[in-house]
């Protein structure tokens, strides 16, 4: 069986086969096909990846052609997708539900789609990608942020610790804490999830409960819709907080639906000229007043910062653990003994990541 | 105006429960068991009496009552000592320090 | 045949040497040094005695054939006893010893003239309370023990067996002793005697089955201390300083090891000795798990102990570390077994806490050197030659049913093989499972020490106890 | 007396006068005049001046005709130095050798010449500036580099930590030092000074020592520029340790001659695709090849950062930080019963500082 | 007059609240109690005795009047001594009670019939010898602790006196004592009992002068032991078990007391009782400046006492902590402290450290909460209401000199007022000075407590004695 | 067969030593002075002696010298056991926990 990648559209920087996973691939006994040039941006020459086994092939086409399995990070654009066998493979992360290609009998993956089961943890896109997130959104935040983060006393007084407030305390949610913690900012964090509280705890963060709150955490571990009574509860209390706060990262998500919107106007009017609001979850609609995707909003002297694809910004870490997540899924996939990739509905992990009409 | 032996042995007696007292109030909790079984052994020390009671008195006789009463003390003291200081040494070998160690 | 004096100083000795085997059974590294000791003052006192009683007729023939008969059987079961059989092996040591305290007395009673004690039916009355005492204590020390012995074997049921009245019997049956010795000295009748035996064998049995088989250790060292008394009793009896020494200081140290024990165990002495009382509650629940599988539980100075004494041990750091903010105090905890010649290494599990690199934020934050710090796959195959497995808060990323049991939901993932170290220690708080809501049959394996406290509090205990 | 000050001239944005020390000032005896909108760019409004007993003037001209004393970050241009009455004083930091100026009679204080004694700390800007360059060189470091800089072992593999190398450790290193090591960096520092490696040290640090070498420290705690042996040894050192590390940071300085060049064309080759280079000294010449001013080099995708005013990217603690040793420099200026400024040549500090024909 | 059986057992009775008066005076907690049963003891004791001789005569009127001039006189000395005069006020205590010893000794050796002990020049053997030893220990412990008294109390120079030959010389005249005694055994002549008396005065005089003023305390205990012995000599002769329990326990006692508090001084017991060798090297350098200026050097056990039973605590970290790495041991202490409700707040001064905000990032790396940490202006004045003040590894940013000597290169910098506090313990290695090169003379006031070692060891062994 | 009941006292006297020796081996340091205050105070039990000097023997005579050694080491000792006791309880003092402690 051959898999095969080609570059993703600008601006997406990431790739999905590294040198180091196309030897894993080859040790599987799969054959790996790349596009010329395939890594270069990332500093990953053809040569690397020949030493390790891999075909070079001249253009995205004779990739699309010749594969039985195709990993990308997005989809594919149409003319691309026309190229591909019938029955053949293909595993992309975000999936942005365009019907039409699934017109053609060929079984999409959606890595986003996976269930958040221990042995899928390996594979769970989401989370490597949201962790990277989450500390690349307090350096993002830290570099707009024009004072210094840490407490320093000097001898020319004091420099105050800068205060970071972390909304959402998932996975990216969690590493924000810990990399603003690192730097030395004074970290607070809120969360619906009452199992939240141990965690941010567990990370050296205060937590912020909303006084009286039910635990809004489903059984799969995600959040779910808050109800009426609770956001304005939330929003009482964030309001104080905000307005202490010199910078604040949203993360909050549920899943399936558009984020919340935690971050008021009315809040940000009450926050010090200076200060900094990171949204990472712009891209699902935003958890702040203001925030536009891609761009930096001032407001008042305060930035509201959007970025659609902060994993531009680490794009060869994001890379690696992509890679490694999109093996640890093919390999699942992949049956030795029949030598063929095996479809097997009972198994959850395949099950819930199938696309299917 | 002589004292009664039994006041000095009094005196003995309560010195001995001071000392019993203070000597086993640091001991580490892992030697807990080794440190029962080496008290075990100790007590054995009744075995004095035992012998007393097979050997002592007139009568060449072996088998009267109270002398077969002192060797059966033996053989159980006896027991005790042996089993009790043996098992000791067993169960210290395994507190030896490595030999990997500098 | 020696003078009165020169046996009375051997007897000294002989007690002194007792006196520095307990001393030297408190620290690892005398102990051994104290075991020869505690030889050495019994082959003085034995070879005293035979000396001081002078009688070199055929029966010294008998009692050595008796003697070295005994040592046979001991050395015997001494050497064969499994290792693990250790508790109820002393408990059955004590059994004799407590029974030997009764033929003693019994032997005293009826030639009371062989000991200068006056003539039977005529003896001091001093020595006849005294030798009354004597033989109840170690008749309650040979029925109580056998009792343990039989609890922890196993061939009587571990569970307490309780009854109403049981204080008010024991009481009773104490308060019936007291009354038979008053009569035994003011009538010298012979049946008094042997009904204080009889009744103190009741009492040995009455006292100890109440008991739990938890606390046994406890009731052991207990024990041992009545087997001190009854021996000094005898002493008294006999006018024999080295019984007198040896029994106050058996009977203290025992007392006060079983007051250490509890102590250890966060029992009240109290419960544990009035047994019924203790029983109903006591079964120290964080001890025990609903199916009642038996876990090793340990303490902060066993756990120094072992990997003071270690030569590798790899740490397992897990959510619990997290929670209990306890780096810090494992980094000092590492520092002090490396200045003890320990290799220390982290092993660190790929999911290990509740966010990716959880595990690797908090150890930097300790300074924890990056080169100590491996992941899974290179650290997987090290537990194997290693001494101690740390496992500090961790509990699912140890869990081999992720290996073994398809229907369980962490099926497939890699996990640390712990349980191929010499020995496994687990710190949480209780035996409640992790994340993914397993159990984790590692904790009832016989290489793992079960360390229940929070993580930090229990590492800071470890550090004080690693000099 | 009258203390006064104008705004800067672009690009900076740092002020010498804040809303706090404006009241340390009254506190002291003096009047503060400032030209309208004087600190809007970092958000101080001039109301929050005025509520501090700040008299706002029109324009620049008017503060420079009234005042005693003015007090800049930067040395005026030469229309509105004209413009100073004869006789008063002017406080700055940077003193570019423009002899003309000199021609009136003022009295020029350069801060950079303090001397570096211990009561002389509370007005030593150099210390104060070079605290947060060396924090802020790690954070644009981290921003420009591609991954992420702490280690994680994930699901998805282990994302290794980043190596960092400062070169100099004095006042900018050692925050630097400090920096990285919070942020999860593994790091390792070189100095001429032997003292510097216990300070390293301090602070988590690896000391990488030049073998053989002498101390190369003046009395003043400043370093000596180094002999070619020592340089040559450093070299071999050097080359080596850049080829592993993924961020250099460089502060090495040394008072009144170039920076040393210490990073080579030779080092950079040899080092990974990716890695970056902050050349803080890149305005004494900078410690590295390629190094330009306020350029970002980028060499076999290596990059190489010239930043001349880094102060820039957290204008607003660096001004907080000027203004209170421009104004411990006053209070030691300013005799209170004399009412006057006291030009004492025989304190150390006014000798050094002022600057003579 | 009563039995000698019962007198034998009230003796036992004091020897007993004497072993609890002791054990009482090992922890704080209970140290009154331990007075009090020393105390009760003495009572017994005096009573016991009175009743047992049984004269009534007019000899007892005498007796009451010199006990009652002896206690009035203990008294007022007792009330009057300035706290600070403690240890040459027991070293003179001692010296009374070994006068007192030889009297006993010279009473009984004048009138042995009065003790039962033969008649003039035809004494017991046995009590010739135990007397003699008795007298001899007595008269070395009198004017060794009178050398000692002089020495503390600054009469005699503090510093060791010796000369070539002394260990031979002491050797030489311990060896006459044995022989003198032989000789006092073999013709009962008066002489030879003087000369023993006469030259053991000698002996206490030379033993104590080559020992340095330091090594005092060590040498105090040590005297308290001989006295002890004495007693015990003196005991034997006159048949007396308090006598002999009581000087056996204080003379074990004070010997391993004397041990320990080497230990604590890091010495060589060898090495302080032998004087000269010790002397020579001895003046544990840490400890001393080269003026000579005295210091107090305290150790981990004190500090931690000092601060557990503060009510609030200031630490004020300094570069030496940093070089230490002593941040996370520092955090551990604190949380211990507050655990033991102490108020804890950290002092920062602006340039403490090599670099600005050196502190902060060790703190922030240890955990350390932000709104514990003030700068200096903010905490300058709680000082004064603070009780103890904990300076690890700062030194400069502390030094009064910049508040008052306009010459030193540090005039004029703001510094933190420690000196303020009730105490001030500064961990450091040694004496040597801080970045500026200025010595700190906080180090030689009498509220400082100089903790010399390296910071996280120093630390860390607080830690251990904090519960 | 009596025993010389020098033997016992010989007994009494070892066991007090050990006794001696482990009472005060964990004791505080802060506590050291007042250990050797109160342990000298107790060594002063060398009164019993200096009463029996004084009072013993058959002569009403209380000028004869062995009583006036009798009585002079009554004194010394009586000094002792009052200063020494109140010394103690003085310093004890000191080390009262706090009251403002919870
Ligand atoms: N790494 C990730 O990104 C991530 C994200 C989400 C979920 N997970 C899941 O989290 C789990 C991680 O495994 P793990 O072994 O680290 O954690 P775990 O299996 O959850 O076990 C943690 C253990 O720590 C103990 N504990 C909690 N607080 C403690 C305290 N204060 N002191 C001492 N012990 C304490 C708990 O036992 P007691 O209650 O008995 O004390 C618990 O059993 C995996 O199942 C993984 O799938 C990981
Ligand atoms: N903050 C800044 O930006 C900066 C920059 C440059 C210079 N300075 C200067 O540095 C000084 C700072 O004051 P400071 O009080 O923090 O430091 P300091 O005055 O230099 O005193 C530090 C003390 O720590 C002790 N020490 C060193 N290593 C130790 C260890 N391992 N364990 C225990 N103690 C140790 C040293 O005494 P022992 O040798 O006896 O142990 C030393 O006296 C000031 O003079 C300041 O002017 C500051
Ligand atoms: N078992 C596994 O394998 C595994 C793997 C990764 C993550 N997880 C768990 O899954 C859970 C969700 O993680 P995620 O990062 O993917 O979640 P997410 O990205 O869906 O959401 C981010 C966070 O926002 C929070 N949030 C939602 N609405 C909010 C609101 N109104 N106010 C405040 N916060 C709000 C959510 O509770 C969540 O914590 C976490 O508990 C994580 O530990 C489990
Ligand atoms: N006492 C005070 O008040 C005070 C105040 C601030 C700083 N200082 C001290 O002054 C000293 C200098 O600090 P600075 O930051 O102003 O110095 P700097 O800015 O002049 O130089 C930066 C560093 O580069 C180093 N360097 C020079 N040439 C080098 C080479 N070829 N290779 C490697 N390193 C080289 C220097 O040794 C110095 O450490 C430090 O020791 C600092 O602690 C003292």
């Amino acid at each position: 069986m051959i898999i095969g990648s080609t570059k993703e559209q600008k601006p997406e920087k990431r790739i999905s086969i590294t040198p180091e996973t196309s030897k894993s691939f080859k040790n599987l006994g799969l054959s790996v096909c790349l596009e010329q040039g395939y890594g270069e941006n990332l500093g990953y020459s053809d040569n690397a990846y020949k030493e390790n086994g891999v075909e070079i092939l001249d253009n995205s086409n004779a990739v699309m052609t010749k594969s039985n399995l195709i990993c990308k990070v997005r989809l594919p654009n149409t003319s691309d997708l026309e190229l591909l066998k019938s029955d053949s493979n293909l595993i992309i992360s975000e999936f942005t539900d365009e019907k039409k290609i699934l017109k053609k009998n060929i079984n999409i993956f959606s890595l986003n789609f996976l269930p958040r089961i221990t042995r899928a943890q390996s594979m769970d896109v989401l989370s490597s990608q949201a962790n990277l997130a989450g500390y690349r959104a307090v350096i993002e935040s830290i570099y707009e942020y024009e004072k210094a983060v840490p407490m320093m006393m000097t001898a020319a007084g004091t420099v105050p610790a800068a205060k970071i407030l972390v909304i959402g305390a998932g996975v990216a949610g969690l590493q924000a804490i810990a990399t603003a913690k690192r730097i030395g900012a004074i970290v607070s964090a809120t969360d619906v999830r009452l199992t939240a509280k141990e965690q941010v705890e567990s990370l050296g963060g205060k937590f912020l409960t909303v006084e009286g709150s039910e635990n809004l955490e489903t059984k799969g571990g995600y959040a779910k819709e808050a109800s009426q009574e609770f956001k304005k509860k939330q929003a009482e209390m964030l309001t104080t907080a905000a307005s202490k706060s010199d910078i604040i990262i949203c993360t909050a998500l549920i899943p399936g639906k558009k984020a919340p919107r935690i971050i008021t106007e009315n809040m940000i009017k009450n926050m010090k000229p200076g200060s900094v609001i990171f949204d990472l979850a712009v891209s699902q609609g935003g958890n702040s007043a203001y925030s536009e995707i891609d761009k930096t909003v001032s407001i008042d002297g305060i930035k509201i910062i959007g970025l659609s694809n902060i994993m531009n910004k680490l794009p060869l870490t994001a890379s690696n653990l992509y890679a490694k997540n999109i093996f640890s899924f093919v390999r699942n996939l992949y049956s030795r003994e029949k030598k063929t990739f095996v479809i097997n509905m009972k198994d959850e992990i395949i099950k819930n990541t199938l696309i299917k009409e | 105006m002589e004292i009664d032996p039994f006041i000095f042995r009094l005196s003995i007696f309560v010195l001995a429960i001071f000392v019993g007292y203070y000597v086993v109030w640091s001991v580490t909790p892992s030697l807990h068991t080794p440190l029962m079984s080496v008290t075990n052994a100790i007590s054995s020390v009744i075995i004095v009496g035992a012998i007393i009671a097979a050997l002592a008195g007139t009568s060449e006789n072996i088998f009267e009552t109270s002398k077969i009463f002192g060797f059966f003390a033996i053989i159980l003291a006896a027991i005790n000592i042996f089993g009790g200081f043996l098992v000791t040494q067993r169960m210290l070998q395994m507190y030896k320090k490595k030999k990997t160690k500098k | 045949m020696i003078s009165a004096n020169l046996s009375a100083v051997f007897y000294l000795a002989s007690g002194i040497l007792f006196i520095l085997a307990l001393r030297g059974l408190s620290s690892p590294e005398t102990s051994r040094q104290g075991n020869l000791f505690g030889i050495l003052g019994m082959i003085i006192a034995i070879t005293v005695t035979i000396l001081s009683v002078g009688n070199f007729s055929s029966s010294i023939i008998y009692l050595l054939v008796f003697f070295v008969a005994g040592g046979a059987i001991g050395s015997f079961i001494a050497f064969k006893i499994p290792m693990t059989a250790m508790p109820e092996l002393v408990a059955g040591f004590h059994s004799l010893v407590g029974l030997a305290a009764v033929f003693v007395a019994i032997s005293a009673f009826l030639n009371p003239g062989a000991f200068n004690l006056g003539s039977p039916s005529n003896i001091k009355l001093a020595s006849l309370v005294e030798m009354s005492i004597g033989a109840a204590i170690g008749a309650i020390t040979f029925t109580g023990s056998i009792i343990a012995f039989l609890k922890l074997r196993g061939i009587m049921s571990g569970a307490p067996i309780t009854f109403t009245g049981q204080h008010f019997i024991n009481l009773a049956l104490g308060i019936s002793i007291i009354v038979l010795i008053f009569y035994l000295c003011k009538t010298q009748v012979d049946s008094f005697f042997w009904s204080v035996i009889f009744i103190s064998f009741l009492i040995g049995i009455l006292l100890i089955i109440p008991i739990g088989g938890a606390d046994m250790p406890v009731v052991i060292s207990m024990l041992n201390s009545y087997s001190g008394w009854a021996a000094a009793g005898i002493g008294f009896t006999l006018e024999n300083t080295a019984l007198i020494i040896t029994g106050a200081l058996v009977g203290s140290s025992g007392a006060i090891l079983s007051y250490i024990m509890c102590k250890g165990m966060n029992r009240s002495f109290a419960n544990v000795i009035l047994g019924g009382f203790g029983a109903d509650n006591s079964s120290n629940e964080v001890g025990k798990n609903k199916d009642q599988k038996p876990v090793k539980n340990g303490n902060a100075e066993d756990a120094a102990f072992l990997m003071k004494n270690a030569s590798s041990v790899i740490i397992v750091p897990g959510y619990g570390m997290a929670v209990a903010q306890a780096q810090h105090a494992l980094r000092e905890m590492v520092d002090k077994l490396k200045k003890n010649g320990v290799t220390i290494k982290y092993a660190i599990h790929p999911v290990a806490g509740r966010m990716p690199g959880h595990m690797n934020v908090l150890l930097a934050e300790a300074n924890v050197p990056y080169d100590e710090v491996f992941e899974l796959d290179d650290i997987n195959n090290d537990f194997a030659n290693t001494d101690v497995a740390f496992v500090i808060g961790a509990n699912d990323v140890t869990n081999p049913i992720a290996k073994t049991d398809p229907k369980s939901p962490i099926f497939g993932m890699p996990v640390l093989d712990v349980e191929k170290c010499k020995s496994v220690l687990f710190v949480k708080r209780s035996l409640s499972p992790g994340y993914a809501g397993v159990d984790n049959e590692l904790f009832y394996r016989d290489n793992t020490l079960m360390l229940f406290a929070d993580a930090k509090k229990m590492t800071e205990d470890i550090v004080k106890n690693i000099e």
